[in-house]
C-alpha cells in the first residue's frame, strides 16, 4: 500500500479548516481505495491532528516521517503549522502539499513543498478590482488578530495602492471576539465608502450583525473565509447583500457549462453532501485537491517521496476544486487569479457576480 | 545513607538514564518528543521554583517563555547574531523584565496575583500576535537557526537531544540545590507563613522577586532553545493555555519536586501522542485523565509513586520478614 | 457624527458587554465563597446554556421559554454530577489540586459538547427581536435589556442570600473552614453541593441570554469564562456589586480602548490599567482594606 | 448518657488513642487531663467525628454514633469548642453566633429562641456585643476565644465538648466562664467534658476526671481523689499560686 | 532598650491604643499584661512592623524604628513570637529553626545554586547551630518531624527556638504559656529565665498570672488601650485599678 501522511488542525482555533479537509481526504481515499486504488496500490491515510499548534505539528510530521514512514503528506491547515513543519519534510525529503494559504508558504519556492490553498493575494485583487469598478476608494478594513486576518489584512495594506484604494480605518477584533461595535462605531466616525472585514466564522457574522444594529449603510464586504452556509446561517438577516470573494464551490451549478471545474465541483459538492450530510465547502477542496495531486503524480511517475515531487512539479492544467493548477519549478502555487469569483449574498443563498 | 548521599545518587542514575536512552531510541520519532519534554521539563522546574517553593502562582509563565524564544528568534533571524548570544541575551532581558514587574506583581496576593499574572501574559501574547512587523505576528517567525558549536550544528534529534538535557539536568541540578539552601527553606517559610518568615528577618518581597527572577531566565533559556530546535515560532505556542499546562505539569508532577516536574512535564507532553489514536476522543479522555490523576494523587505523581513505591517495598519486607 | 455621540456609543456598548462578562463572573464567585475553590470549568456552563438552548430549539422544536428552563435543569445535573463525581469523592485535597481538576472538567465538558454538537458556531433567536433601540444616538439590542436586568436581578438575588440568609452565611463560613463548620452543625458536603447547583445554574443562565448576541458553539466558554474570571477578581471575589462593577469596569476599559488607542491592543489595554490599579491597590478595587491579622 | 468503649485512632500509621475508654453521667462535669500531645484534642476530635474511630464503640444515648457526620453529631446535642479559635474570620460577630444555632434556624420558633441565646451571650461576654458588627478575624485573640465559646452555646447542646476554653483569656474571664460552666451543669443539666491546662481550675469544679498520657487512659477518678493523687499532683497541678506569689 | 513613645493606634473607627508609653530595661524580663482585647497583641504589632502606628514612636536603644520594615527588625536583634502560632508547617521543626539563622547567613542564589564552597561551610554551620537552639529548648527529640504534627505546646517552644536562632538582643513573646499545663508552664519559665541570663531582653504577653508574676521583673498593665498602671509585681497585684479590671479578686 501507499502510505501518505495528513496534518490537520481538527481541533483547535483553526478546526474550521481542518474538520472538512479531514472529512474529505478520507472520504477521497475511500473513494480512490473503491475504485481500485492507484496503480493497483492500495491508498492508506494517516491523519494527525495539529491543533494548529506549531510544537504538535512538528511531533506530529516527524512522527509521519520516522514512524509510518510516509511518501508524501497533506496539510497542514494553517501557515503557521506550515511553516513550522516545512524545515522537517525539507530535511527529510518528503513532498508536502499544503492546505494553507500563506504566500509564504511558496514563496520562496522550497524544493519539497507545495500548496493547493489560493493565495489570499488573489481575493484581496477580486475585491479591488470591484470597487474600483465600482468608484469607491475609500474604505475601512477590519481583519482578525489570527493568521488568516493579519495575512489577509497584509494583503489589503499592500495592494491598496495599486489599485488607487485609501484605506481610511485599519481596526482588529481578537479571534473570540463577540462584540465589534466599537470598532465598527469608530468606522462610523470616519469617512469610508465600504467595509472590507476579513475572518473567519464566527466573527464575521458577529460583524455583519452590528453593522445592522448600528444602522450602518455602507457595503460591506467579506473574505472567501465565509464562503460556507454556515455564514448565512449565523448571521441572518445581516448577511444580505454582503459581497465576497468565493471559490466556484458555493456557485458549482450556477456555473456555465463550459468551466473546466465544473464537473469536478459537482461531483465533489454531491460526494460530500452524501458522505456527511453539510455541504462541501472550499476549504475541504483543498484536501480534494491534494490528494488528487499527488494522486496523479503517482500515477505518472512512482510512489518513491522523490518521484512523487519530481512529477508534482510537473502537474500541468489540472481542473481541481479551488481552480486550475499548474505548477513549474518557479511555482509551486500553482494558481491564478481566476482561481476566486465574486458572490453576493441574496435571499439567503450565493449569486455569482459578474 | 543519608539524606544529602541519597540526593546525589538519585540525580546520579536520572542523568544516566538520560543519557543512555538515545541508544535504544535510533532514528525514532520518540526521540523529538523527549527533546521537548526536556524543555518542558525546564520550564516546569522553573515554575515550580515559584509555585512550589514559594507558594506564588504565575498564570503567565508561558509569555517568558514566548520571550526568550522570540528575542532569540529576531535577534538571530533579523540581525544574524550567534544563536549563543542571542540566547544570553534573552536570559538577561528576561531576567530584567521579571525583576522590574516582579516588585509590584509579587506585592500582590492569591487571586489578584493570579489574575496579575494572567493580564501579564495576556499582554505579552497580544504583543507577540501584534507586532508584526518585528515578530511576524500570528502567521510566525521562520528561518530561525540552530545552534552550533564551532562545526557542529544540532540541527537533528539526537544532537539536539545532548544539547537540551544537557542544559535541563543543569537546571534540575540548580533547582535542586537551591532547595536544600537557606534561600530553598526561606522561600518555603515565606510560602507557610509570610509574617513568621519576616519577623525571623527574611525580606520576603525581595526574595520573591529574586526566585520570579530566576525563574523567568529559566524560561527564557528554555524558549531560546526551542527556538532554535524548532527553527520556527509562532504567537500560539505562547498563548493562555500553555501556561495553565505549565501550572498543570508542575501540580500533577508534584508541587515542591523537582523530580516531580520532569514526571508533570513527561505525562502531559507524552499522553497526546498515545491520544492521537483516539481522533476527537483524545481530548475528552485526556481530561478525564488529568482528573482521574489529580484525584487519586492529589500531592502530585512523585508522592503517589513514592507511596506505590513504598507499599510494593513493605510488601516485599514482610514477605521477607515471614521468611525468615 | 459628533464626538459625544460617539463616545456615547463606545460606553454604551462597553457597559452591555460589561455586563455580560459580570454575569459570567457571578459564577465563579459563588463557588469560590462557599468552597474556596476556583472553578476554571464554570466557562463551560455558559456553554451549556447556550449549547442546550439551541438543541431544545432546534431538535425538538420547542418554543423558547420550556427551551431555557430545560437548558438551566440540565446544565445544573451536569453541575450536580461534576460535584459528586470528582469533587466530593476527594479527600484532603489542596486548593491547586482542586483547580487542576476543574480544569480537567473544562477540557472534558468541552470535548464532549465538541462530540455532541460538533464544532460548528450555532445562533439563537433573540428573545425580543434584533431591531436596535436608540438611546441619545447610540443603539443597543433590546438583549442587552435584557442582560442587564437578569444582572440585576441575580446581584440582588445574591446579595440578600449571602448576606442575609443562614444558608448563604453558611456557605460562606464552609469556604473559610469546613471544620469548624460541621462543628456547628453544618453538612458541609450539602453546602458545596449547593453552590454548585446555584452557579451552574446562574453560569448557564449567562449562556442563554448571552448567546443571541455571542452566537454559541462548544468552544465559547474558554474567553467567556475568562473574562468573567477577570471582571470577579478585579471585584475582589464578592459575590455582590464588586464583581458588577468589575465587569462594566472591564467593558467599559476594552470599549473605550478600542475607541481612543487601537482595538489590537484591546485586552493589552484592559489588562494594563487593570493592572496599574492593581499596583495602587494590592488589595483588589472594590474591597475595605482589612489588616491581616496576627 | 455518653459511653466511650475502648476506641483506637490513627494518624496513618501514629497512634493516637490506644484502647481509649470514657463515660459521661447527664449532668456531670468531667475534666480531661494530660500533657501536649498525649491524645485530648484528638479525643473530642473523635466524639465529633471529624477523626474518623477505627474500632471501638462511641454510645451517646445509648446509640451508637461513630460513624456520623460531624453535622449529624450536632444534631444530636454535642456541640464542641475547637482547639485554638476556629471563629469564622471573614463573617461578623453576629453572623458567628447565628451559624452556632444553625440547626434550629429551620423553624420560627427556634429563629426566636436563638435571638435570646444570643442575648444571654452578650451579656456573658458583653465585649462581643460592642464588636457585634465586626469581622471576627479581626477580633483580640482572647475575644475570638469569647466568641468560639458563645458560638457553640447557640446550639443549646445536650453535652458540650470545651477543647482548652481558657486559653488566651484574662483571668477574670476565665473565672467567668467556670462560673457559666458550673451553671450550664446545675441549671441546664448540660453534661460538660473539658479539657483544661489549667488542672487545678479544671478539677475544682469538676465532678470527675480522667488522665490520658500518650494516647492511653492511665488514670481515673472523682476530681478530690484526683486532687489529692501524688502522681498527678507532680504532673499537672505544679506548685500553688500562693506559694509563688509569696516569694 | 525598647521604648516607645506616646503610640496610638486607630482601626478604622476603633481606637485600640491611646498615648501609650513605656520603657524596657536591658537584660528584664518585662510582663504585659490587661484583659482581652486591650491591645497588647496590636503593640506587639507595631513594635515589630506589622502595623503602622497612628501616630507615635518607638526606639530601639537610641534608635528611632517607627517607619522600620518587619525583616530589617530581625538583624537589629528584635524578634517576636505569635499568639496562634505561626509556624512553617510543612517543614520539619529542624528547618523551623534553620529558617532562624536566615540573617545569620550570608549565600545568595548563586552561590545556592551552585554550591560554591562558603554555601557549603555555611550550610554545616547552619545545621549545627540549629541543632544547638533546639537542644536548648529541649526539643531535639523531635527535629525530623514535621511542624505541622507537633502538638501545640512544643509548637510554641519551638516559636521560641526559631527566635533565639536569630541571636536577638530582644524576644517579644506572645503568651508563649497558653495552652501548656502546669508542669509545662514550670519548664517554660525556667527556659525563659534561661534566655534572659544569656542576654536576651524578654517581653511577654501573658495571661498566666502565676507565670507572670513568677518571672517578670517589671509589669506594664493595658486596659481599654491605656496604660493602667506599671511597677514590679507586688506593686501590681496590690493596684485597686489593676484587680478590679483585670485580676479579679481570687
Ligand atoms: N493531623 C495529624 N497528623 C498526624 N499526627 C497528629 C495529627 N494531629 C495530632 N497528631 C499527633 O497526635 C498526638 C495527639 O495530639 P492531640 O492534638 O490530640 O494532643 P493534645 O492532648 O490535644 O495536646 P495539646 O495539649 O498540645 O493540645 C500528638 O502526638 C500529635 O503529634
Ligand atoms: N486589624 C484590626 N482591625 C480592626 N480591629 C482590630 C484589628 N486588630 C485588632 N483590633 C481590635 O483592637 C483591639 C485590641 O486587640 P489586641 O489583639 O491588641 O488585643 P490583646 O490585648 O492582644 O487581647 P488578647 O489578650 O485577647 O489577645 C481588639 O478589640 C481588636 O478587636
Ligand atoms: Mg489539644
Ligand atoms: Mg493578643
Amino acid at each position: 500500500p501507499i502510505k501518505i501522511g495528513a496534518l490537520f488542525s481538527v481541533s483547535g482555533p483553526a478546526s474550521f479548516l481542518g474538520e472538512p479537509e479531514r472529512n474529505t481526504a478520507e472520504m477521497m481515499v475511500t473513494e480512490i481505495n473503491k475504485a481500485g486504488g492507484i496503480k493497483g496500490q492500495k491508498l492508506v491515510l494517516i491523519v494527525y491532528d495539529t491543533q494548529a499548534d506549531a510544537t504538535k505539528a512538528v511531533q506530529a510530521a516527524n512522527k509521519l516521517i520516522k514512524d509510518d514512514k510516509v511518501v508524501a503528506i497533506i496539510g497542514p491547515s494553517t501557515t503557521g503549522d506550515t511553516m513550522a513543519v516545512i524545515p522537517v519534510v525539507e530535511k527529510a525529503g518528503i513532498p508536502l502539499v499544503s492546505c494553507a494559504a500563506g504566500i509564504k508558504i511558496t514563496e520562496p519556492t522550497k524544493k519539497w513543498v507545495f500548496k493547493t490553498a489560493q493565495n489570499d493575494a488573489l481575493a484581496v485583487a477580486r475585491i479591488f478590482d470591484y470597487l474600483k469598478k465600482k468608484k469607491i476608494s475609500k474604505i475601512a478594513i477590519l481583519t482578525v488578530s489570527d493568521g488568516f486576518g493579519s495575512s489577509g489584512r497584509e494583503q489589503l495594506v499592500f495592494q491598496a495602492g495599486k489599485f488607487g484604494i485609501q484605506i481610511i480605518s485599519d481596526e482588529t477584533y481578537g479571534p473570540k471576539d463577540t462584540d465589534m461595535t466599537a470598532q465598527l462605531t469608530k468606522i462610523r466616525g470616519g469617512a469610508a465608502q465600504a467595509i472590507v472585514c476579513w475572518g473567519t466564522n464566527p466573527g464575521p457574522a458577529v460583524v455583519a450583525r452590528n453593522v445592522k444594529q448600528l444602522g450602518m449603510k455602507l457595503p460591506l464586504f467579506m473574505s472567501h473565509g465565509v464562503s460556507s452556509m454556515k455564514f448565512i446561517e449565523l448571521a441572518g438577516d445581516a448577511a444580505e447583500g454582503i459581497i465576497l470573494p468565493s471559490g466556484r464551490v458555493v456557485v458549482a451549478n450556477q456555473l456555465p457549462k463550459n468551466d473546466p471545474q465544473k464537473k469536478a465541483l459537482l461531483n465533489y459538492v454531491e460526494n460530500y453532501k452524501k458522505h456527511y450530510n453539510v455541504e462541501g465547502d472550499h476549504f475541504g477542496g483543498h484536501a480534494y485537491d491534494a490528494i488528487m495531486l499527488i494522486k496523479g503524480a503517482i500515477e505518472r511517475g512512482s510512489d518513491s517521496p522523490a518521484a512523487i515531487r519530481d512529477q508534482l512539479e510537473k502537474t500541468e492544467k489540472f481542473a481541481g476544486i479551488g481552480g486550475t493548477f499548474q505548477y513549474s519549478p518557479q511555482d509551486h502555487a500553482g494558481l491564478t487569479s481566476d482561481a476566486f469569483v465574486l458572490v453576493q449574498i441574496k435571499n439567503k443563498g450565493w449569486t455569482l457576480l459578474k | 545513607m543519608t539524606k544529602e548521599k541519597r540526593e546525589i545518587l538519585i540525580f546520579f542514575i536520572f542523568t544516566l538514564a538520560v543519557l543512555i536512552t538515545p541508544f535504544f531510541l535510533q532514528g525514532s520519532y520518540f526521540l523529538n518528543v523527549l527533546v521537548f519534554i526536556g524543555i518542558n521539563t525546564m520550564l516546569a522546574v522553573g515554575l515550580n521554583l515559584l509555585l512550589g517553593y514559594a507558594g506564588q502562582i504565575s498564570l503567565g509563565h508561558a509569555a517568558f517563555f514566548g520571550l526568550g524564544a522570540y528575542i532569540s528568534g529576531i535577534l538571530t533571524t533579523r540581525f544574524g547574531l550567534d544563536p549563543w548570544f542571542a540566547l544570553v541575551i534573552a536570559a538577561v532581558a528576561n531576567g530584567a523584565l521579571a525583576f522590574v514587574i516582579g516588585f509590584p506583581i509579587l506585592k500582590l496576593k492569591g487571586h489578584y496575583l493570579a489574575m496579575a499574572t494572567l493580564g501579564f501574559g495576556i499582554i505579552m501574547f497580544i504583543i507577540f500576535n501584534e507586532t508584526v512587523a518585528v515578530t511576524g505576528g500570528p502567521s510566525g517567525l521562520s528561518g530561525i537557526p540552530n545552534i552550533q558549536i564551532s562545526s557542529l550544528i544540532f540541527d537533528n534529534d539526537l544532537r539536539n537531544y545532548y544539547l537540551i538535557w544537557i542544559i535541563t539536568l543543569l537546571v534540575m541540578l540548580f533547582s535542586i540545590n537551591l532547595s536544600h539552601s537557606r534561600i530553598g527553606r526561606a522561600l518555603r517559610a515565606i510560602a507557610d507563613s509570610e509574617v513568621a518568615a519576616r519577623v525571623l528577618g527574611v525580606n520576603a518581597r525581595v526574595l520573591k522577586v529574586q526566585i520570579f527572577t530566576v525563574s523567568a531566565v529559566i524560561s527564557a533559556i528554555a524558549g531560546s532553545l526551542y527556538a532554535h530546535t524548532m527553527t520556527f515560532i509562532s504567537p500560539a505556542s505562547f498563548g493562555f493555555n500553555f501556561s495553565i499546562e505549565l501550572v498543570t505539569m508542575v501540580i500533577i508532577g508534584g508541587l515542591g519536586s523537582i523530580y516531580g516536574s520532569f514526571l508533570g512535564a513527561a505525562i502531559l507532553t507524552i499522553l497526546p501522542e498515545f491520544l492521537r489514536v483516539l481522533r476527537d476522543f483524545d481530548i475528552i479522555v485526556y481530561g478525564l485523565l488529568l482528573i482521574i490523576m489529580t484525584m487519586y494523587m492529589p500531592g502530585g505523581l512523585i508522592s503517589g509513586l513514592t507511596r506505590i513505591a513504598e507499599f510494593i517495598v513493605g510488601k516485599i519486607k514482610s514477605r521477607g520478614a515471614r521468611h525468615a | 457624527m459628533d464626538n459625544s455621540r460617539q463616545l456615547f456609543q463606545y460606553i454604551l456598548s462597553g457597559l452591555s458587554n460589561g455586563a455580560i462578562y459580570a454575569l459570567i463572573g457571578f459564577g465563579f464567585a459563588i463557588i469560590y465563597n462557599a468552597t474556596g475553590i476556583i472553578n476554571f470549568a464554570q466557562g463551560e456552563f455558559v456553554m451549556l446554556g447556550g449549547m442546550f438552548t439551541i438543541f431544545f430549539l432546534a431538535f425538538f422544536h420547542l418554543p423558547l421559554l420550556p427551551a431555557i428552563i430545560l437548558a438551566i435543569l440540565f446544565s445544573t445535573i451536569i453541575g450536580i454530577a461534576f460535584e459528586r463525581l470528582a469533587i466530593r469523592p476527594l479527600k484532603n485535597a489542596t486548593p491547586l489540586s482542586l483547580v487542576i481538576i476543574t480544569i480537567g472538567a473544562s477540557i472534558l465538558l468541552r470535548g464532549i459538547a465538541m462530540l455532541v454538537w460538533g464544532k460548528d458556531t450555532h445562533a439563537v433567536t433573540a428573545f425580543s427581536g434584533n431591531d436596535p433601540l436608540y438611546i441619545a444616538g447610540a443603539t443597543i439590542l433590546p438583549q442587552h435589556i435584557w442582560i442587564f436586568a437578569i444582572t440585576l436581578l441575580i446581584i440582588a438575588a445574591n446579595k440578600i442570600f449571602f448576606n442575609y440568609s443562614i444558608v448563604g452565611k453558611a456557605m460562606r463560613a464552609c469556604a473559610y473552614n469546613s471544620q469548624a463548620a460541621s462543628l456547628v452543625g453544618i453538612n458541609v458536603k450539602t453546602m458545596v453541593l449547593l453552590s454548585f447547583v446555584i452557579s451552574s445554574a446562574i453560569g448557564s443562565m449567562a449562556g442563554i441570554i448571552i448567546a443571541p448576541l455571542t452566537m454559541t458553539s462548544f468552544d465559547v466558554g474558554i474567553m467567556l469564562g475568562l473574562k468573567g474570571f477577570c471582571a470577579v477578581i478585579i471585584g475582589g471575589m464578592s459575590s455582590g456589586l464588586g464583581t458588577i462593577m468589575g465587569g462594566l469596569l472591564l467593558g467599559l476599559l476594552e470599549s473605550l480602548g478600542v475607541g481612543y488607542i487601537s482595538a489590537s491592543y484591546k485586552d493589552a489595554i484592559a489588562f494594563i490599567i487593570l493592572l496599574l490599579i492593581l499596583f495602587i491597590r494590592p488589595e483588589g478595587l472594590f474591597r475595605t482594606k482589612e489588616t491581616e491579622r496576627v | 448518657m455518653l459511653k466511650i468503649k475502648n476506641i483506637n485512632t490513627y494518624y496513618g500509621q501514629v497512634y493516637a488513642l490506644k484502647n481509649v475508654s470514657l463515660h459521661l453521667k447527664e449532668g456531670e462535669i468531667v475534666t480531661l487531663i494530660g500533657a501536649n500531645g498525649a491524645g485530648k484534642t484528638t479525643l473530642l476530635n473523635s466524639l465529633s467525628c471529624i477523626v474518623p474511630v477505627q474500632s471501638g464503640e462511641i454510645l451517646f444515648a445509648g446509640e451508637s454514633i461513630s460513624n456520623l457526620a460531624p453535622s449529624q453529631i450536632v444534631r444530636l446535642g454535642i456541640s464542641q469548642v475547637p482547639e485554638g479559635r476556629q471563629v469564622f474570620k471573614p463573617l461578623s460577630v453576629e453572623d458567628n453566633l447565628e451559624l452556632g444555632a444553625y440547626q434550629h434556624y429551620s423553624s420560627r420558633a427556634g429563629r426566636a429562641e436563638a435571638k435570646n441565646t444570643a442575648s444571654m451571650i452578650y451579656d456573658l461576654f458583653p465585649i462581643l456585643h460592642k464588636r457585634r458588627k465586626q469581622l471576627a478575624g479581626t477580633l483580640s485573640g482572647g475575644e475570638q476565644q469569647m466568641l468560639s465559646i458563645g458560638r457553640a452555646l447557640m446550639a443549646k447542646p445536650k453535652l458540650l465538648l470545651l477543647d482548652e476554653p481558657s486559653m488566651g483569656l484574662a483571668p477574670m474571664i476565665v473565672q467567668e466562664i467556670f462560673r457559666v460552666i458550673e451553671n450550664l451543669s446545675q441549671e441546664k443539666q448540660t453534661t460538660v467534658l473539658l479539657v483544661e491546662q489549667n488542672a487545678r481550675a479544671a478539677l475544682k469544679m469538676a465532678h470527675r476526671g480522667y488522665v490520658l498520657e500518650t494516647g492511653k487512659m492511665i488514670l481515673e477518678g472523682t476530681a478530690a481523689e484526683l486532687l489529692q493523687n501524688k502522681d498527678v499532683q507532680r504532673a499537672y497541678l505544679g506548685r500553688d499560686k500562693k506559694e509563688i506569689w509569696e516569694r | 532598650m525598647l521604648r516607645l513613645d506616646k503610640i496610638t493606634k486607630i482601626f478604622g473607627g476603633l481606637t485600640a491604643l491611646t498615648d501609650v508609653s513605656l520603657e524596657v530595661r536591658k537584660d528584664s524580663i518585662t510582663g504585659v499584661i490587661g484583659p482581652n482585647g486591650a491591645g497588647k497583641t496590636t503593640l506587639f504589632n507595631i513594635v515589630t512592623g506589622l502595623y503602622t502606628q497612628t501616630s507615635g514612636d518607638v526606639y530601639l536603644g537610641e534608635k528611632n524604628i517607627s517607619r522600620f520594615a518587619t525583616e530589617s527588625l530581625a538583624a537589629l536583634g528584635l524578634v517576636r513570637t505569635f499568639q496562634n502560632v505561626e509556624l512553617f508547617g510543612k517543614m520539619t521543626v529542624l528547618e523551623n529553626v534553620m529558617v532562624g539563622l536566615h540573617t545569620k547567613s550570608r549565600s545568595g542564589i548563586i552561590s545556592c545554586a551552585f554550591k560554591l564552597p562558603g554555601q557549603i561551610k555555611e550550610e554545616k554551620m547552619i545545621a549545627e547551630k540549629a541543632r544547638h537552639w533546639l537542644e536548648f529548648t529541649g526539643l531535639i527529640a523531635d527535629a525530623p518531624n514535621s511542624a505541622n504534627n507537633l502538638p501545640f505546646g512544643k509548637g510554641r517552644i519551638l516559636e521560641i527556638a526559631r527566635t533565639l536562632a536569630v541571636e536577638p538582643q530582644l524576644i517579644l513573646m506572645d503568651e508563649p504559656a497558653a495552652g501548656l499545663n502546669s508542669q509545662e508552664t514550670t519548664q517554660l519559665a525556667v527556659l525563659i529565665r534561661k534566655i534572659r541570663e544569656s542576654g536576651i531582653t524578654v517581653v511577654l504577653v501573658e495571661h498566666d498570672m502565676d507565670l507572670v508574676m513568677d518571672i517578670c521583673d517589671s509589669i506594664i498593665v493595658l486596659n481599654l488601650g491605656k496604660k493602667l498602671a506599671a511597677g514590679t509585681p507586688r506593686e501590681i497585684q496590690e493596684n485597686k485599678a489593676v484587680i478590679s479590671a483585670y485580676l479579679g479578686d481570687s
